[in-house]
């Protein structure tokens, strides 16, 4: 059972850690601020949810796991909080998102 | 392996000569004091680098535990980052108060109108 | 497998810096911090385990609370300014 | 490994700190110098300073960035001038940074345990709290007890940078700190954005009691009423962003902030005495209740409380005093 326990969380936090790393590459390396947002924002919440999930499962049952609940809980509100503001500032300052295919920009060169 | 224990102070020399190069340069007053805020936070490291133990953990104590870093830098790290930006405060109030008084927070626009 | 994660978030958070400091646009720097701000909150949660002193979680939830507080600051920050812009006379986009 | 991750962070830091120096836009660097803040935290705790850590987040994620923006916000954001001398202070600065790193060739391996800094006071410390304190967490116990001079000079230095504030900021215009009442739209706010509203309201009530527990569990964890008066002036200062300041300041009136700021410094200066009174020294809490130990315990409690009610105090009414003043 613990030892069921115990590769269940180490797959949760590989694969947290893989969607970490995504979500970073895609803040990098997308071509404008909307398709970044959504790289990062998703990539967030999940990788959120299988970290935290991951180490809550190696605490077990203890305060520790309660305070894990709570940081994913005040994760799950804020983060895509944060990015809907964003985005919904972004749009009110006049930067509409592009449409149809993507141009390279030089930055990311 | 030897030289890795002192990466940390290097990096306290250039955080603080950063922050230092801001302070001395850079002619616009709030710039100065963020400047002066890196300048302030090397500082801090450096004190936290001093007290850390190989192998001790934060002086909390716990059973079973018996080496601990050293709580004294802690301690006044801990005051001085508060008391750090109760200070920034009032120097950006002194900020904006030239601000009024000269319609500029750039250092030679307002050595330019005080030779006036 | 902790350390894996560690360096997972180490490395995300050197990509999110970069972004942060290519911008182009206020926002992209602002997204950039925000990313920044969460995965920060992994890897305290992360190396508070790694440490064996789960009790330093009350860190994280530091971050996960307020980290928020920056953002509608600087949001809010962006509104009042581009109000007064707006006051002067169009053809202010965000730069 | 653990040592690698810090020096990963440390590159980090030091890239961001030149980031924060070149950038002309002073509001870019603001939005860095948080990111600065994150990264200094996240070191400390590797260096297993969780107090200060929690310090460092509870001051640099939300205070530091709305005070910078605050200033900005009556300035202007961007640098006008061209550096002066730089030659000359590039020189002034690399030839220092080397001097000083010259010097470190000379000071202890990092963690070493026979450096001179830990042998004195420090592993004193350390042994005598758990037999004339017995609270688990050293840090407030040294903050509390056995330094308590020190903090009540810290407490006073955060009281007169606060008075110093509202003077400054009260300075001339006839401004009287029950004026900001008076003078806001009642517009203000984040109308517009709907959801940060509706979650930032209801993150507030936790944010608050976040704070509390750090305030009263500052002696078994981290925490204590620096960290906590942060806290829950972030707590406030989210609830003037959403709601306007004129609805912040009606729940909490520049009057209320000001005995707050005055109170909480006296009330640690009140327990100080109270000690000399019962026959002790000046902060000497061992005679506040007839056990020496129970007496430190509530000595503790009540400095710290003291502490906590000042700082909040401060920081929200040097948040109120500046964006009163954009208003004006």
């Amino acid at each position: 059972m613990t030892m069921a326990i115990d590769i269940l969380s180490w797959i949760m936090l590989t694969a947290g850690g893989i969607f970490v790393f995504i979500g970073g590459l895609g803040a990098l390396r997308m071509p404008n601020l909307y398709t970044r947002m959504h790289a990062a924002s998703l990539t967030d919440t999940i990788a959120a949810v299988l970290i935290l999930g991951g180490i809550m499962l190696q605490a077990g049952t203890t305060l520790a796991t309660i305070k894990l609940a709570a940081i994913l809980l005040f994760l799950l509100l804020t983060s895509p909080t944060a990015s809907n503001a964003l985005a919904s500032a972004a749009i009110l300052s006049g930067l509409q998102p592009e449409e149809g295919p993507i141009k390279p920009r030089e930055d990311d060169a | 392996m030897e030289l890795l224990g002192l990466v940390y102070y290097w990096v306290f020399a250039i955080l603080l000569m950063i922050g230092f190069y801001a302070v001395i340069a850079k002619p616009n007053l709030i710039k100065k004091l963020i400047g002066l805020s890196i300048f302030q936070a090397a500082v801090f490291l450096l004190y936290i680098t001093m007290g850390k133990i190989d192998g001790g953990t934060a002086p909390i104590l716990q059973d079973g535990v018996t080496l601990y870093s050293n709580p004294l830098p802690q301690v006044l790290i801990l005051t001085a980052i508060v008391v750090g930006i109760s200070t920034t405060a009032l120097g950006l109030g002194i900020v904006v108060r030239i601000n009024e008084e000269y319609g500029s927070i750039e250092e030679h626009e307002i050595q330019e109108r005080d030779r006036q | 497998m902790y350390y894996v994660v560690t360096l997972a978030t180490l490395v995300t958070m050197a990509l999110a810096l970069v972004r942060a400091l290519l911008g182009p646009s206020i926002y992209d720097r602002l997204l950039a911090a925000n990313m920044f701000g969460t995965k920060t909150v992994l890897l305290l949660s992360v190396v508070a385990f790694l440490y064996g002193r789960p009790d330093f979680l009350d860190l994280a939830l530091v971050y996960a609370l307020i980290n928020f507080i920056g953002v509608i600051a600087v949001l809010e920050f962006i509104r009042d300014r581009e109000g007064s812009d707006a006051k002067k006379g169009p053809g202010n986009t965000a730069t | 490994m653990i040592i690698l991750f810090g020096v990963f962070l440390l590159a980090l830091l030091v890239i961001t700190a030149l980031a924060i120096v070149r950038s002309e836009s002073l509001f870019a660097a603001v939005i860095l110098t948080g990111i600065f803040s994150l990264l200094m935290a996240a070191n400390f705790f590797l260096l297993d300073a969780a107090d200060v850590a929690l310090t460092e987040a509870a001051i640099g994620a939300g205070i530091s960035t709305v005070l910078f923006l605050g200033a900005l916000a009556l300035t202007g954001e961007h640098e006008r001038g061209i550096a002066t001398n730089r030659l000359l202070a590039l020189g002034v600065v690399s030839i220092t940074t080397l001097l000083v790193i010259y010097a470190t060739f000379d000071k202890p391996r990092l963690g070493d345990p026979d450096a001179p800094v830990q042998q004195h006071v420090g592993p004193w410390y350390l042994e005598k709290t758990a037999e004339l304190i017995d609270i688990p967490n050293a840090v407030t116990a040294v903050l509390g007890s056995f330094r308590g001079y020190d903090t009540l000079g810290e407490v006073f230095v955060v009281f007169t940078a606060g008075i110093g504030v509202l003077f400054l900021l009260s300075a001339r215009t006839g401004w009287r700190p029950e004026d900001i009442e008076g003078v806001h739209a009642p517009e203000q706010g984040l109308r517009h954005y709907l959801v940060p509203r509706v979650v930032g309201r209801m993150l507030i009530p936790f944010i608050f009691l976040f704070g509390l527990y750090v305030q009263f569990h500052g002696d078994y964890g981290p925490g204590g009423g620096f960290q906590a008066g942060a806290i829950v002036a972030s707590s406030v200062i989210l609830y003037a962003l959403l709601e306007g300041e004129k609805r912040a300041l009606e729940a909490l009136p520049m009057r209320v902030l000001q005995w707050l700021v005055a109170g909480g410094a006296l009330l640690y200066g009140a327990v100080g005495v109270a000690g000399m009174l019962l026959g002790g020294n000046f902060l000497d809490y061992s005679v506040l209740a007839s056990d020496p130990i129970a007496g430190q315990h509530i000595g503790i409690i009540l400095i710290e409380l003291g502490v906590g009610i000042t700082v909040t105090g401060v920081l929200l009414c040097v948040f109120h005093a500046f964006a009163a003043r954009g208003k004006v």
